[in-house]
């Protein structure tokens, strides 16, 4: 085998040798934009320069042949540039007006649905699940897909009080990170502890060392050195298992789905927020999820009928109250959204202020 | 020969100035030479300067008592009594007032003549805690003047680790915005629990208090470790040709600056014909444009009240509000103020139970979790306990089918309640 | 000496048999109330009765003579009924408009303020202080004295945005409680302690419990049982103190005065608040405290200046915001203000919302 | 002959709805029976099939890399490597894209020409850290396939205790809110601190974003260690014509409800002639006023960044939001630019020493107050840092006057330096 090549540590890219020539020649001179219409931006440079922004949902997880399809389009009806969002989308910047309506035209008739602008429903940020995770509960992509094709026409267009941000994960670490709507396994059990690994694969002080509620002690099993949950103390998040495998969380039956709601990344208007806990004991329901989509479709409803004009899902029910939030999702409030984890003093309603 | 006057020229500071002083008011006392104190507030005066010199208390604690009673007098030693002999004994009797803190001057002249026979002339109405603190005497008149003042129809208040004298605001007696009977719900709980006030054996001072609305002029909120104010589950009541008055009177940048806008939840608007619209499901009961527009607007006729367990001052987690527990009862029927004395008892009982030494009902429920709380006295959860859900995932619930069967059937019952 | 009278545990008073009849009559059935003037409510009841509710500063800690000099007032001049408020503060009410000027005159004859209604600064809720605690760092009744003279014109005139509550305490647990501005001891040295004493005076267990933060061992100090502080952990609070009197915490130098504004009891638009540390540092300087005054009337003079009506004292901050209450107050921004006790995160600002 | 397709009757159910199918995508490259990943791609879809049967994972992780690196790749290899053998590995290359993730058709093509001679034809863009991964091949071709990637141009991301792959917004590629040249921030920051990427020993995983303003478009705030969000430090530029045309277009409701009302600190209130007053002194640069009005409301001129630090999820105290630690700093000059790398260096080498092991920045601060993390880093406090000042007493404040004098020195030399 030939000698190992020495690697350019060359880091992020320069993005300027991509990027569209009208953007290169406005960097940092932009005036302002509008919405022509769902799916489109446009925007007018201090130089007066414009330039209009199409945008398409994407699967993220792309085969060859999609991307190609994707170039192609670009070549034909744009002009060779293109941008992924944070969401994965992606954006094709043309130079004229009327550039625009053609190239939705070969997107849509390609499949590739043209939206996810300004209040619009945006693609749901989402991870590896089954396809390629070490510790999934779910699947990502699936999941993704199904909602998506119910959220479909809230894609493409801008019918909501504001943007509406939709994650999902596929274990409670949650890399899809906060949401208006995050949709997270939440498992029920503890772990079933497969005592003849452990010693050979785990690092028993780490594993100890990763539970949030201290419920794991090194124990010796039938001979071998192990580790012994106390499931009193178990909150069953699942910490334990990427370093320690044998630490079995996930279940096809008690590894659930939970919904949460008002997560907010922006500083605008309110501060950033955590999404809260309002539904939970999902089934895992693979392929289609019907149970978490009937959910989601329930939570959207209520919003869109009523939020006032740009408050996102968290400054809605700030507004409303959660009380009048539960009554008009319909659903359950129980001793579970009491908040018992540190801190959680800051959660409860310190005041005389009540809603009927 | 009568005994001098101690020279306090620190003290003498305290006399200029145009707010009444407490000076001037030790020194009528200390020469009063006709009376029994005159002497004792010499002393009193002498260590008091004493402390602004030196920037020093002298005062150390005791066992002092009235026969049958564990509580409800603060003992006072002299630690410099070498100087001062004369009030080397210094103790105050806590006396609760009548709810609501309501006087005659007939009564006020008994207590002062009470307590000239058989204290110091010195008393303050009131304590931060709602007490007339009969303050300055020796052990041997502490049992005589409560004697006299008992024979009054007055009782010794709350000390130590029980239950504390209460107060409630003048309400329903004086106050519009008064939701429910403070001073009947206040005496039905004390008045019933004054075991625990006077033979005090819980594990920490338990405090009651009484607010009839959100405005909440007693401070129950955060000082009292059971907090009931008023509150309604109605629409507030609107007289529009008032609110339209006060538009012409005052403007509508007023109206919009001072009412509009001011509302917590953005519930109140301005109608184009200067009439109010108010989205009562987003009210919060706050109070606010109510406080604005006395003559057009005032609480609702389903009246009730809100109950919060907890507040507390800073020892030894940090200050604490009161939670609430129960958002809204009603208080009106001889059920209702049995209800209210079986929670507050229920709370009691789990608190003399389940709290530390030393430990406050909202330490104890920061420690153990609400929802053990309420589990424990009984109390059904609500989102209007939470400002908001939790907002980790560090919770083990695999009982949710029933806690949301629990939700449902509640819903339910409270839909076919409500005829 | 006699037999032991056996007690009548009566309890709290029905309050009726000294209500003013008016009162009595309309209880529960009040309509409305206005201000006519500072120190004056007229209260209007659904039957049409009226009552005027005249309403004096007094000392709180009172001579049998202020108290019956107050009496014989309210039966010259009132009729004969009275109420004392949650801030000490005397209630005289009177059955006909043209009772209320002529007890005014008598009043502030008299040296009785009226006034401490409405948006003016109403009487400072304290403590006992030197008087008669055991406990104390300073005096209450002459810090009280003192700055009420100075807020004498503000106690009598309605000229603040909305109420200002102040309050004062002589040592860290605070019997004043919390106020728009609250004025109370900071400890700055751990306890000195007299280890002669500990041994007969206090609980060794009991003591070290209570200290906030652990800093307290048992320990044998020249031969005796007695209490040692790890002064790297000590907060100086004084909590060790009440239960262990040897555990000298009260200095002449060293036990200072600290400054708090924004607490807030009420449920009125914004939910209640604890007061939040301003100023420290200020001597304890018996028998006028000037540096204190000098302190707290900065920030009552922009608050008063820059606050909209209705405003509490904590309302105006959030809008304003805490770089510009210092900016407009002139008092230094240290780390000290920066909360580090548990829970202390929730006091970050976790956002991108900065004010220049 | 060409192995079989697998049966995926439950993958198939997500062949159907508008929405584009990955599985779709799958069984393309699985069926591309003349590329060499064409079997590989059977035996995922086989495994993927079987996942949705059992609703269980079956990888694991391992330890695969490129020469010279020490992180990624992510490692995966199946657990039921038996049944599915093709695809017994699957590893992952996180690949960083270009800053602000720009792309020509033409670099994408060739990319996809890449993975089509060394993996599985499976591309991602983005991971949430927003890495290009191309998904899925064995050991040996993660060597190959990295070769000619970094031959192009394009270099590995992070993983595992180290510094992970940036994020940009688009900013001021085409922004008009873009307060800071944020491509230029992020590769001042990374391409200085790649050994910290490449060969990780961090304590664990440090993650940087950049916003061009507080709308915070990559999410910098609750998603990464280190943000940087532009701000601007002068008024808010005001075209009133423009703002005229838009009252003029939706009316003065409209303008009330949704500009004024809105405003988080009451900062923008409508004239009677219908053009817009801003208090700029309470306005927080929230960007919402500007985001209804884009073209009549800017950001100022004197334009600069906020870091804060902290942000991540919820491992194993509950989520952390970034918090403040330079309220404003102008990003312009060469200077400026050294600058912030050096408060980046600093707060990686304070990090890397002071931090527990798998403890993000965010644990850290919480574990050792914020104040301690300041005064190893050297940044100076600032009320802008927190919400509101200590509600509780427990702090020893000895150094009261040696830190007021730093504050008044620092505050006139401020106000020196603003000339
Ligand atoms: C393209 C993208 C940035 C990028 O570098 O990729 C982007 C681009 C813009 N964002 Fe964004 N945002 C993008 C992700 C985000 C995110 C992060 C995310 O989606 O995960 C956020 C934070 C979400 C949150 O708070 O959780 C975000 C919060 C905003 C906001 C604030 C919304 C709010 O009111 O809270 C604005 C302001 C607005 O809506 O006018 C905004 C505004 C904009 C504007 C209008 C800025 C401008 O003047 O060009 C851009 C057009 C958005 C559109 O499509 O309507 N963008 N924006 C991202 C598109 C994601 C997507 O395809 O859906
Ligand atoms: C007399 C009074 C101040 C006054 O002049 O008004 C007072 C005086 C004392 N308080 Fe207080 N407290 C007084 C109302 C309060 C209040 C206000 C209230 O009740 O609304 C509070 C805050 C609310 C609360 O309960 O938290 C209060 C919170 C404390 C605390 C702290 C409790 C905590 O959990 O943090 C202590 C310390 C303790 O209990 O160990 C305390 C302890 C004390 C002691 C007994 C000091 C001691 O431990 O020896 C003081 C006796 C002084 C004396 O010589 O009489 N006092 N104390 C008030 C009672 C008069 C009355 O009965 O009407
Ligand atoms: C007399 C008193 C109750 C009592 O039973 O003694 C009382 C009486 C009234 N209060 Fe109060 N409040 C009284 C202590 C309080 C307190 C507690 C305290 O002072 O320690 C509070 C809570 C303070 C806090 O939040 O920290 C209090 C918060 C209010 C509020 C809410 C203010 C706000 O906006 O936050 C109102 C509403 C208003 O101002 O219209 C209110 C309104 C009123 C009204 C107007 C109610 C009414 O319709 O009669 C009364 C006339 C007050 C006045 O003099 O202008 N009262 N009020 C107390 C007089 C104390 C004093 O002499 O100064
Ligand atoms: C691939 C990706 C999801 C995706 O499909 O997009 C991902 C996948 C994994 N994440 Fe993540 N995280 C990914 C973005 C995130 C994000 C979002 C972000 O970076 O903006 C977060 C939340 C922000 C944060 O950093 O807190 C995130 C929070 C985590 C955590 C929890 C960290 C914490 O402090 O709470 C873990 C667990 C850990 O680090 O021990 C984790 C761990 C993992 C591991 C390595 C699971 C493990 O420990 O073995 C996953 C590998 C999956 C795989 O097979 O590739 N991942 N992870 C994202 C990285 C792709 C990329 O490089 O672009
Ligand atoms: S959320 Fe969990 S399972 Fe999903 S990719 Fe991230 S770490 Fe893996
Ligand atoms: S599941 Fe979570 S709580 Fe349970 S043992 Fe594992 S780490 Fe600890
Ligand atoms: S608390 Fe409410 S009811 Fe009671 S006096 Fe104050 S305003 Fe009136
Ligand atoms: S009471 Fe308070 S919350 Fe309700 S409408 Fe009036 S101001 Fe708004
Ligand atoms: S504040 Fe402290 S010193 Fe003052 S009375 Fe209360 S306990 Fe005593
Ligand atoms: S002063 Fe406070 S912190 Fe210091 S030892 Fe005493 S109780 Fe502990
Ligand atoms: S964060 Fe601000 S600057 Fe960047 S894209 Fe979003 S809106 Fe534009
Ligand atoms: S940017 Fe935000 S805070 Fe500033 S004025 Fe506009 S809306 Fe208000």
């Amino acid at each position: 085998m030939a000698e190992l090549r020495h690697p350019t540590e060359s880091g992020a890219p320069d993005p300027f040798p991509y990027m569209h020539p009208i953007m290169q020649k406005n960097y940092g001179k932009w005036a302002w934009h509008d919405r022509p219409r769902p799916g489109v931006l446009h925007h007018v440079a201090k130089s007066g320069d414009e330039i209009w922004t199409i945008k398409a949902g994407t699967q993220r997880q792309m085969d060859v042949y999609t991307i190609r399809k994707l170039c192609d389009i670009g070549d034909q009806f744009a002009e060779g540039r293109v941008r992924f969002t944070t969401r994965s989308n992606i954006e094709f910047m043309v130079s004229s007006a009327d550039k625009v309506d053609a190239l939705i035209t070969k997107l849509e008739a390609e499949g590739f649905p043209v939206g996810g602008t300004g209040n619009s429903i945006s693609m749901i940020s989402h991870t590896q699940g089954w396809l390629h995770c070490d510790i999934p509960g779910t699947d990502a992509s699936g999941v993704v897909k199904a909602l998506m094709d119910e959220l479909y026409h809230e894609f493409k267009h801008e019918e909501m009080p504001n943007r509406v941000k939709i994650t999902t994960s596929c274990c409670q670490i949650n890399c899809g990170g906060q949401g208006d709507i995050a949709i997270n396994i939440q498992h029920t059990k503890p772990p079933t502890i497969n005592h003849d690994l452990v010693a050979n694969m785990c690092e028993r002080p780490t594993v100890v060392a990763r539970c949030p509620v201290a419920a794991i002690r090194p124990a010796i099993v039938n001979g071998k050195p192990s580790l012994e949950v106390d499931e009193k103390k178990c909150v069953c998040c699942g910490a334990c298992f990427p370093p320690c495998p044998p630490m079995q969380i996930n279940d096809p039956e008690h590894s659930k789905l939970a919904i949460w709601v008002g997560g907010k990344h922006s500083s605008t208007r309110s501060k950033p927020a955590f999404h809260k806990l309002v539904a939970a004991g999902l089934p895992n329901n693979a392929p289609r999820w019907p149970e978490v989509a009937e959910v989601v479709k329930q939570i959207l409803a209520a919003y869109k009928a009523d939020a006032r004009p740009w408050e996102r899902m968290n400054e809605w029910i700030d507004r409303i109250g959660w009380p009048r939030f539960f009554e008009l999702t319909g659903l359950p409030f129980t001793k579970y959204h009491v908040d018992n984890w540190r801190g959680s003093r800051n959660s409860l309603n310190a005041s005389a202020q009540v809603r009927f | 020969m009568a005994k001098e006057m101690p020279k306090t020229p620190l003290l003498d500071e305290l006399e200029s100035g145009p707010w009444p002083s407490f000076v001037t008011g030790l020194k009528r006392l200390a020469q009063s030479e006709d009376k029994p104190y005159a002497s004792m507030m010499k002393d009193l005066l002498g260590q008091l300067e004493h402390s602004y010199e030196t920037r020093k208390g002298y005062w150390k604690g005791g066992t002092v008592g009235v026969f049958g009673y564990g509580a409800g007098v603060i003992p006072r030693f002299s630690e410099v009594a070498d100087k001062f002999p004369d009030s080397s004994e210094f103790h105050t009797l806590r006396i609760q007032p009548p709810a609501g803190m309501h006087y005659t001057t007939d009564l006020l002249r008994q207590m002062c003549d009470v307590w000239e026979r058989h204290g110091s002339g010195l008393i303050a109405f009131h304590g931060q805690s709602g007490d007339i603190m009969f303050q300055g005497t020796d052990t041997e008149h502490v049992q005589s003047a409560f004697d006299e003042l008992n024979e009054m129809g007055f009782d010794l208040g709350g000390a130590g680790a029980g239950i504390r004298t209460s107060m409630s605001c003048v309400g329903a007696a004086r106050c519009e915005q008064s939701c429910f009977d403070e001073q009947k719900a206040l005496r039905t709980i004390i008045n019933n629990t004054l075991d625990d006030m006077h033979r005090p054996s819980l594990p920490y001072k338990m405090k009651f208090k009484f607010s009839g609305c959100a405005n909440d002029c007693v401070n129950a909120t955060h000082r009292s470790d059971f907090a009931t104010l008023g509150t309604w589950r109605d629409d507030i009541k609107i007289d529009q040709a008032e609110v339209k008055n006060y538009v012409a009177k005052n403007g509508r940048k007023w109206a919009i600056d001072q009412v509009v806008t001011m509302c917590p939840t953005n519930a109140v608007s301005l109608n184009d014909d200067d009439t109010l619209a108010i989205d009562n499901k987003s009210c919060v009961r706050c109070m606010h444009c109510i406080n604005v527009m006395t003559k057009a607007l005032s609480p609702g006729d389903d009246k009730g009240i809100t109950i919060l367990i907890g507040g507390k001052r800073t020892l030894k987690i940090g200050d604490l509000m009161g939670t609430v527990v129960v958002p809204f009862m009603k208080l009106e029927t001889d059920e209702d103020y049995e209800r209210l004395l079986e929670i507050a008892t229920n709370v009691i009982e789990f608190f003399a139970e389940n709290a530390l030494d030393h430990e406050r009902t909202g330490e104890m429920i920061e420690r153990i979790g609400l929802v053990n709380f309420l589990e424990g006295v009984g109390l059904p959860v609500d989102p209007n306990m939470v400002s908001h859900p939790r907002a980790n995932s560090y919770v083990r619930m695999d009982g949710w089918d029933e806690e949301a069967a629990k939700w449902q059937a509640r819903k339910g019952g409270a839909a076919a309640a409500a005829e």
